[in-house]
């Protein structure tokens, strides 16, 4: 039985960083937003520079009326926001944060298992977005489908790339086989895959599927109390996801002086200081226009890292 | 669609070289794991991503019960009706998509097909008995594709307008 | 993770057994999820219903330990395949709610070509690995990324470099059909 | 020639840099603000002063003030002297929904009945609560500042410079001649 503990220990586990990061992502935002724009942000909600304004939203979030259009198609709608939500929960067991196995679990295919899960979260977009009977909305969905699909792909190559150079598939595998050139020698992959993830994320300059000033909320517009509250969950737990893995492949999760004690700690101090470029992108840049996004992932990032993968291959059949 | 004997056999043979050193089962102290333990290994941690899964359901379903006990209900007419900027919807909520969605998507199929080779490709290619050979296999592989991508983009395809 | 106690025979959380029930468990539920694309009159909710059959279908290649193709499973036709279907009918007109012109009136037709081809595949693998025995234990068996990636690039190059002629072809075919005429289309 | 990519980097580091300065949100409740000399907060009124001569209701561009008076009469103060008439004030609001802060009222004020007051928060949750009547005006009057020194280097207002002209003229005659 001290298996099932284990086991059982790992899903709380999961589930608490799960529930915590992205609230922890969300406050960081709120305040560096705030701050970049020369602004103090939340400074009332719990006390010390609002720092409980996220669980107060959770409570505001949690006492609104959930409305489903008359018109929606009621069982897709609602479904909506647990198929968005729920790859980001799955895809955080695989990712390992500290060396011996602190993991939730080591899967083996497990670079491959966590971009064929985060792929499936495009779904809950679109049914979201049909299913609202909107016009805005299913704009939004089509936007934000295509644009996942279109960002996949790079996320996709980038991933193979480290994966080449590691020759495993398995994450803790990857990270036990870091050295720190390769931060360099994955440089291009890195960037491309950072910035596929961030337009996967539909995070600012690439949030057109929720562009306001043109489709209101695209997909998520009718949407409101709990339901919205999972939605925007689902883009926080997603910046922690991307964050975590930019790390743990490009990055050299663990790796850093004392890894062997407290390297759990570089995984998340990476990540959190990947968590704060995000944040820092979506206040420093604009919107890109819809065409501009499609382009950018076609002509710019796929031959980019198509290029990566030229350049992995041949370095690395020329070391080994 | 039957493997061949020898095939077969070369696939043990492969098989078993791997699994001398098989690059994911290494953690960082180096110790090797045991054939069976890596079997339970492999439904353990399966039924542990289920797991989580099932959690992910259960966490959903608590919090929109959580919700429903807290919220209140009091729909009206005009709150139930499609929200588009404040006057009432106009005809239905369907609009007609474009065609380059689909061709977008339509390549993104193609494209993926074309990356999920590149996973089992990255494992071996480096290792003993490939090298080269192999790298120049992916480069005519990946070359098809390029000139597939070269002609979308000599069409304006990944155009918008 | 301590568990030593464990050999190959032993009880994980599933034991042998255990997966072979899932095993069926699953695959009941896509047949009925099929059933439910097939007959369902609302266009959307097939296809997503096909997601469902089609993620069942994923999980019982983990449950064969084939890991690698379960999640490419996951990754083209749950991911991709699917979302193309879904384009392909916002495309056309999918109302929310049934279509009445879902229904050709082939069902009898549709059910015999559909038991025909059942029947044909299942004969076909059942002839093809009459007598086969398949290891299905994940340690490096067939399952496996690398195994995979090994017998790929050892025995099947040939029909490797083939796809990729397939892939290009499917590219320029879709680019030719979906391309603006350069004239008419005027209404 | 233009390095590419350093419009992106030089927008991160002006954002990077505004995070590090202090920020210019004022914090309102907690802090009052520091208002501007002859800040328009709210109009306010000293009674005494008026004598419903009506000039600011007359004046005012939106119609927002409301002024009801009757006439008293006053005994004549001196005996075989005339009786006098006086205004006396019933009522006088101004409807803050309409006023827009144009001060014309207290322009044409002819005997300084009315003062812009620095005070702002008389927010109320229903429109018709912010005709504010003559007692909430004449509280305003006490948050009234003094009037804003001179700036040094101005001249000096009329009716000092006048007063001085006297003094000094006083002063240059002689004073044997005052007595005859």
């Amino acid at each position: 039985m001290n298996d099932t503990l284990d086991a059982l220990l790992r899903l709380v586990a999961v589930l608490v960083v799960f529930l915590v990061l992205p609230l922890l992502v969300g406050q960081t935002e709120h305040k560096v937003m705030a701050h970049m724009q020369g602004r103090l942000g939340p400074m009332y909600a719990g006390g010390f520079h609002g720092w409980a304004q996220l669980v107060a939203d959770g409570v505001k979030f949690a006492q609104k009326e959930d409305v489903v259009p008359a018109d929606a198609d009621r069982r897709v709608f609602q479904l909506a926001p647990a198929v968005a939500l729920l790859p980001y929960l799955v895809v955080l067991i695989a990712i390992p944060v500290g060396p011996h196995g602190f993991v939730g679990e080591a899967v083996d295919a497990g670079l491959f298992f966590v971009l064929a899960v985060m792929g499936v979260g495009v779904l809950g977009s679109l049914m979201a977005g049909w299913a609202s009977a909107n016009k805005f909305s299913l704009l939004g969905a089509l936007r934000s489908a295509a644009q996942l699909m279109a960002y996949e792909l790079p996320m996709l190559l980038a991933a193979a790339s480290v994966a080449m150079a590691a020759g495993t598939l398995s994450l803790p595998g990857i990270v036990g086989q870091y050295h720190w050139w390769w931060t360099l020698w994955q440089l291009m992959g890195g960037l491309v895959f950072f910035t596929a993830g961030l337009a996967e994320l539909q995070r600012p300059p690439f949030d057109m599927p929720v562009a306001d000033s043109e489709i209101i909320f695209g997909a998520y517009t009718e949407y409101t109390g709990m339901r919205f509250a999972l939605f925007l969950l689902s883009e926080y737990a997603g910046i922690v996801v991307l964050c975590g893995l930019t790390t743990v492949l490009f990055l050299g999760g663990w790796h850093g002086p004392w890894a062997g004690s407290v390297g759990w700690l570089w995984t998340l101090l990476k990540t959190a200081v990947l968590a704060f470029v995000v944040i820092w992108l979506r206040v420093s840049y604009p919107r890109l226009r819809e065409d501009q996004l499609m382009k950018f992932a076609w002509t710019v990032l796929i031959p980019v890292s198509l290029a990566q993968i030229a350049l992995t291959g041949v370095v690395k059949v020329v070391t080994s | 669609m039957r493997l061949g004997a020898d095939s077969g056999q070369a696939l043990d043979s492969l098989r078993k070289q791997l699994s001398k050193d098989p690059p994911g089962s290494l953690d960082t102290a180096g110790q090797r794991v045991s054939e069976g333990r890596r079997d339970v290994d492999y439904f353990h941690g399966y039924s542990v991503v289920g797991l989580v899964a099932v959690v992910g359901v259960l966490f959903v379903a608590a919090a929109l019960a959580g919700g429903r006990l807290l919220r209140p209900v009091v729909p009206t007419q005009e709150k139930m009706l499609t929200y588009e900027c404040g006057v009432d919807p106009v005809g239905e909520g369907w609009a007609q998509t474009q065609i380059r969605y689909y061709v977008y998507s339509y390549l993104y199929v193609i494209f993926a097909v074309d990356a999920v080779f590149l996973f089992p490709w990255a494992t071996v290619f480096a290792a003993a008995g490939f090298g080269g050979t192999t790298l120049a296999e992916m480069f005519v592989f990946l070359g098809f594709l390029a000139v597939g991508l070269l002609y979308a983009w000599k069409k304006d395809v990944l155009q918008w307008t | 993770m301590n568990v030593v106690h464990h050999n190959a025979a032993g009880s994980g959380f599933l034991s042998p057994t255990g997966v072979e029930i899932t095993f069926v468990l699953v695959g009941l539920v896509v047949l009925g999820a099929a059933l439910v694309t097939v007959t369902t009159r609302q266009l959307v909710h097939a296809a997503l219903w096909l997601v469902v059959a089609l993620g069942g279908i994923a999980v019982e290649y983990l449950l064969l330990t084939a890991e690698f193709i379960a999640w490419v499973q996951v990754l083209i036709y749950v991911g991709s395949v699917v979302v193309l279907l879904l384009f392909g009918l916002m495309l056309t007109k999918a109302p929310i709610g049934r279509s009445p012109d879902a229904d050709s009136e082939n069902r009898w037709v549709a059910l015999g070509v559909a038991l025909a081809a059942a029947g044909t595949l299942v004969w076909v693998v059942a002839d093809a690995f009459r007598s086969t025995w398949i290891d299905v234990h994940p340690a490096n068996g067939p399952g496996a990324t690398a195994v995979t990636g090994s017998s790929l690039f050892r025995f099947w190059v040939l029909p490797f470099e083939a796809l990729s002629v397939l892939l290009l072809a499917a590219l320029v075919g879709a680019i030719v059909l979906s391309r603006r005429r350069p004239e008419g289309r005027d209404r | 020639m233009p390095v590419p990519g350093a419009g992106l980097a030089k927008g991160l580091a002006v954002t990077l840099r505004t995070m590090t300065k202090k920020s210019v949100t004022d914090r309102y409740p907690d802090v009052l603000p520091e208002l501007p000399p002859r800040s328009r907060g709210v109009i306010a009124l000293f009674e005494e002063n008026c004598t419903v001569c009506m000039l600011c209701a007359r004046e005012c561009p939106d119609w927002c003030i409301y002024i009801d008076s009757h006439k008293e009469t006053v005994p004549a103060a001196t005996p075989g002297g005339r009786e006098r008439s006086r205004n006396v004030l019933d009522r006088f609001a101004i409807d803050f929904s309409l006023c827009m802060y144009c001060g014309i009222c207290i322009e044409v004020c002819p005997f300084d009945a009315l003062f812009w007051s620095p005070e702002f928060e008389y927010a109320e949750t229903d429109i018709l609560d912010l005709t504010h009547e003559r007692d909430k005006l004449r509280e305003w009057m006490w948050t009234v500042p003094a009037p804003p020194a001179l700036d040094p280097a101005a001249e000096e207002p009329k009716e000092v410079a006048a007063a001085h002209k006297a003094a000094e003229k006083a002063a240059a005659e002689p004073p044997g001649e005052d007595g005859a």
